[in-house]
């Protein structure tokens, strides 16, 4: 079966020096994007050609590197400003990660704020690092974190969303695309809603980065963070987009060079957006090489890689709900790139280590989400995701793979 | 990579997998212990007796993959009955073949030889040894949470 | 002058790629190493090679390239307890920088701990780093930070340190090697009169990692900071040191993936060291380019490059002070790596634009460090700061630079 | 890398780096405000004494390298005296050219016109600029403290 598509996966892929590697007689499947993502060569070249041309320290250099170095960072931060759609540059922090991000927002946003009682409203399908900081803070201030329940399929249960916000819910913390199921949550209705209860809403995007446009301005988001391995970029950072007002109410987080205006013994005074949140030497080089991740990001039909990925997904499914003894985890009616699964014999763990065999990489366990394999049964899954260079051979592999499970645990 | 994936699922695990022995509360249990593998979500729980310097009744509770289950039931028939002290050095001699570098002889060790497979397998080793761990924890009586993080 | 030495300085530039750039028809003299250091080709290949043939994300993986990744990256945090001579691989805490690992402290070990009128003792040469993060918990805590004077010469005034520790000491923050004066401060004599006052000690080490040999349990040191990317490593990343025992006892300090045990909405668990401190997915591929500079680095020997270093100092101390109107800021009897100096006639700002119209970099300000440039009575400096790779030659450069400044400003 | 360190440090630069004009106090000041450039540590203070729409004194305290104090006494020669407006004029019309990209003709601006060689030293605009930045805060009364981050 051909796709009549000009999204050309054969050409992306050469892109990607990591997928021409074979594991013995096998090429390499790699289907566990929802970890970490593999990186372009653009990346590669623009970190390497950063380290032997421009590395220096920002900002605070008069001389020629420090500058290059400053341009190419200040540009980086404005790339990420149009991935997110956000007003301003300086409402985009670099963090060290996503849950770092959501830490910030938890102990500089909420912990000054949070009273005895007030709630926080988290949907059962949150990953650890959107469960943990909210319990942190609500020990330390007294607030309750209350779950919003799902339904069988992996989705929100909506009427039950409604009912708990009150005027108690000072925040709503919720994943854009789960990771352990897939689920695209229909977050702008959701953070609508929680504007009018009078919460603040910290959406989680992580998977949501890769996979669909974002549009901060558009979701009225109050707080959204980033990923940056996860959309093909380095390790080691992270992007808190925060609203300009709720950004400069908050007290800085990190306390150290570059987040000040003037310091002595008897007090110091604090520097401005960005800089109060970013003490300290940033990831320059991964910086840059996130700036051009992004550039060569925004420059593909992303629309295109939508439907590719769509179309990998869908036929995953196909192939493997026709597989007795199989049973997909995750049946939202708006899912991106993420599938998940159970087999009747098979430990997923086990799954894991047969599909190793083959090449495929897939990843086995709780995916940081403990209490939606609670809520669905489920001690843990195997779970299959995709990137925009996944090919509808490797989802064939993956089929293919599942029947070994089979032969061998029957 | 190309590894026989039937050295590591030989028919001796597959078949405790599928029909784990000793997976029972043994009576009048003296001891308990809960072990954890969080980076899959192994969990066992250990209970044992011990009377006159025997370990006299072990039993477990095990939910987890074909290779932690199926260590949980094979230590359960090998150190059922014995004097602890025996006990006690087979954990060690068990947990000290699985985890040496592959490439060694193994130990000859009964039924249990059944495990030396997963020395290929690093990522593995922690489900072979969480029920030996927790066994262990039980009869110490200290520790009553472990996990293999 | 030729000195007898088998540390061969241009055998080792060869190894960094970009001291070979050319400004205009000058070559790059790179004297700004105290604010980041350059990066040595190892690095950049131990990088490249790990994007290319073994990203992936870390600890929960089945698969080969998640098991590549992670044996490479335990390596790593291995060959940093090497570099610190810390007992445990676990009491090396990987963080985003030297300014994180501060912070973490003083939020995850002083802020519970605090009362009011508690003291912490900071020396007035301590970096905006290791003052600022003090005074944020101070404010939430209510206790004191007292600065310990210093003397003309840039030296911690050792007998007012004495009187200054008093039962109500709780923290004492020190500078290993000072970024904006060069000293070498006597720390391990100055942990041990905190510990017999019960105080706690952290040790700034940011500017002594790529200079002096380290050794934790030799110095007692309870906390060690380091700075990765003044240590010829990559930027976004730092290493805590904490003894295990006081790790062990703090709360974890960023909630999410990794870190916990078990997570439900009722209540969560949380891992053991190292894992409790690194909530998130980690900088792997900058941990892997860690491993490989630090291994590189400990490889020279050392005793010969603070030979070296010394005697560049030695050097630009006597070709400066030999010009009249130049003024060195910093004299103490023990140095490492860093002249900073003033003129009569020319602000340091002055002074790096027009080195920097000769290819020479250097870094002009107050380097994060107010306080001391308070004390020392000057707006800011001009600072060099070698790195091993620099030359004779280079020192050479820096003081007809600075001729050539006299000739512009008289 | 290799321009013209002259095109930056003319001579009438250098001039005013050495004897700043109006470099005090204006009596009976109207107004005051502080700037600083973090980045440089440059600390500059401008007063101001308005009067029937004109700005009648200008003063300043400037701590910094030779482009900013040379940029403030520049300033204060340029702007003494002048009605509000043209004040308000001239601070938009020299902050618009010094920081417009290099290239670009630089306005005829009498002796402000000395300044224009920072534009090739990006790093070095914010120097130049404080001093306006200042002095604005001052006569717009509300923002009294301004940086150059
Ligand atoms: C002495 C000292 N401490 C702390 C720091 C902060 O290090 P980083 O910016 O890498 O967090 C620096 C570097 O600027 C330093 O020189
Ligand atoms: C939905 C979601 N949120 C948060 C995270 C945490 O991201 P990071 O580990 O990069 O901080 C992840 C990745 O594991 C994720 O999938």
């Amino acid at each position: 079966m051909v796709t009549a598509t000009s999204f050309s996966v054969e050409a992306i892929r050469k892109e990607f020096p990591i997928l021409a590697t074979r594991l013995g007689d096998k090429p390499l499947v790699y289907l566990d994007n929802a970890a970490t993502a593999q990186k372009p060569q653009v990346t590669l070249d623009a970190m390497d050609e950063f380290w032997r041309t421009s590395n220096a320290n920002i900002h605070r250099g008069v001389h020629h590197l420090s500058q290059m170095a400053t341009a190419q960072f200040d540009t980086a931060r404005e790339t990420v400003r149009r991935f997110l759609g956000a007003r301003h540059a300086h409402e985009c922090l670099f963090t060290k990660g996503c849950t770092e991000g959501i830490n910030l927002v938890a102990q500089s946003y909420a912990r000054p704020r949070l009273k005895p009682a007030d709630e926080i409203l988290l949907s059962t399908m949150e990953h650890h690092s959107n469960i943990v900081p909210w319990q942190l803070v609500a020990e330390q201030t007294g607030a309750i974190v209350r779950p919003i329940p799902i339904n069988d399929d992996g989705e929100i249960d909506l009427a039950a969303y409604g009912r708990l916000l009150n005027e108690r819910t000072k925040i709503v913390g919720l994943v854009h695309i789960s990771n352990s199921l897939g689920t695209i949550n229909p977050i702008k209705a959701m953070i609508a809603q929680a504007h009018a209860a009078g919460a603040v809403v910290l959406i989680d995007g992580a998977q949501a980065g890769p996979h669909l446009p974002i549009d901060v301005q558009d979701l009225d988001a109050d707080f959204y963070t980033l990923s940056c391995h996860k959309i093909y970029a380095p390790t080691g950072m992270g992007v808190l987009y925060g609203k300009e007002a709720l950004l400069e109410a908050m007290p800085p987080y990190h306390g150290g060079g570059d987040m000040i205006r003037t310091v002595s013994f008897e007090g110091s005074t604090f520097a401005g957006l960005p800089n109060k949140f970013e003490a300290g030497t940033p990831n320059v080089g991964g910086v840059v090489g996130l700036g051009a991740t992004l550039k060569w990001l925004m420059a593909l039909d992303r629309e295109e890689v939508e439907r590719h990925e769509a179309e990998l997904v869908g036929y995953a499914e196909t192939l493997l709900s026709d597989i007795p003894g199989v049973r997909l985890i995750g049946k939202a009616r708006q899912k991106a790139a993420i599938v998940s699964f159970v087999m009747d014999t098979a430990h997923p763990h086990d799954i894991g280590t047969v599909l190793d065999a083959e090449g495929i990489a897939i990843r086995a366990g709780h995916h940081c989400c403990m209490p939606v394999m609670e809520r669905l049964g489920v001690p843990a899954t195997a779970r299959a995701s995709f990137g925009l260079y996944n090919t509808r051979e490797e989802v064939e592999a993956l089929a293919r793979g599942v029947q070994k499970v089979k032969e061998i645990f029957g | 990579m190309s590894f026989d994936l039937r050295e590591l699922y030989q028919e001796i695990i597959l078949d405790h997998y599928r029909h784990p022995r000793n997976q029972r509360e043994p009576e009048r249990a003296t001891a308990h212990s809960e072990g954890h593998n969080p980076l899959c979500g192994d969990k066992i729980t250990v209970s044992v007796r011990t009377e006159n310097g025997q370990l006299a009744e072990v039993g477990y509770h095990a939910s987890g993959c074909a290779i932690s289950v199926a260590s949980a039931s094979l230590m359960s028939e090998a150190v059922k009955g014995k004097p602890l002290g025996e006990v006690e050095r087979l954990c060690k001699e068990f947990q000290g073949a699985v985890t040496s570098p592959d490439g060694g002889e193994f130990p000859e060790m009964g039924d249990l030889n059944a495990l030396a497979g997963v020395r290929e397998h690093p990522v593995r080793i922690k489900c072979a040894t969480l029920p030996w761990h927790a066994l262990r924890a039980a009869l110490s009586g200290v520790d009553k949470m472990v996990t293999t993080e």
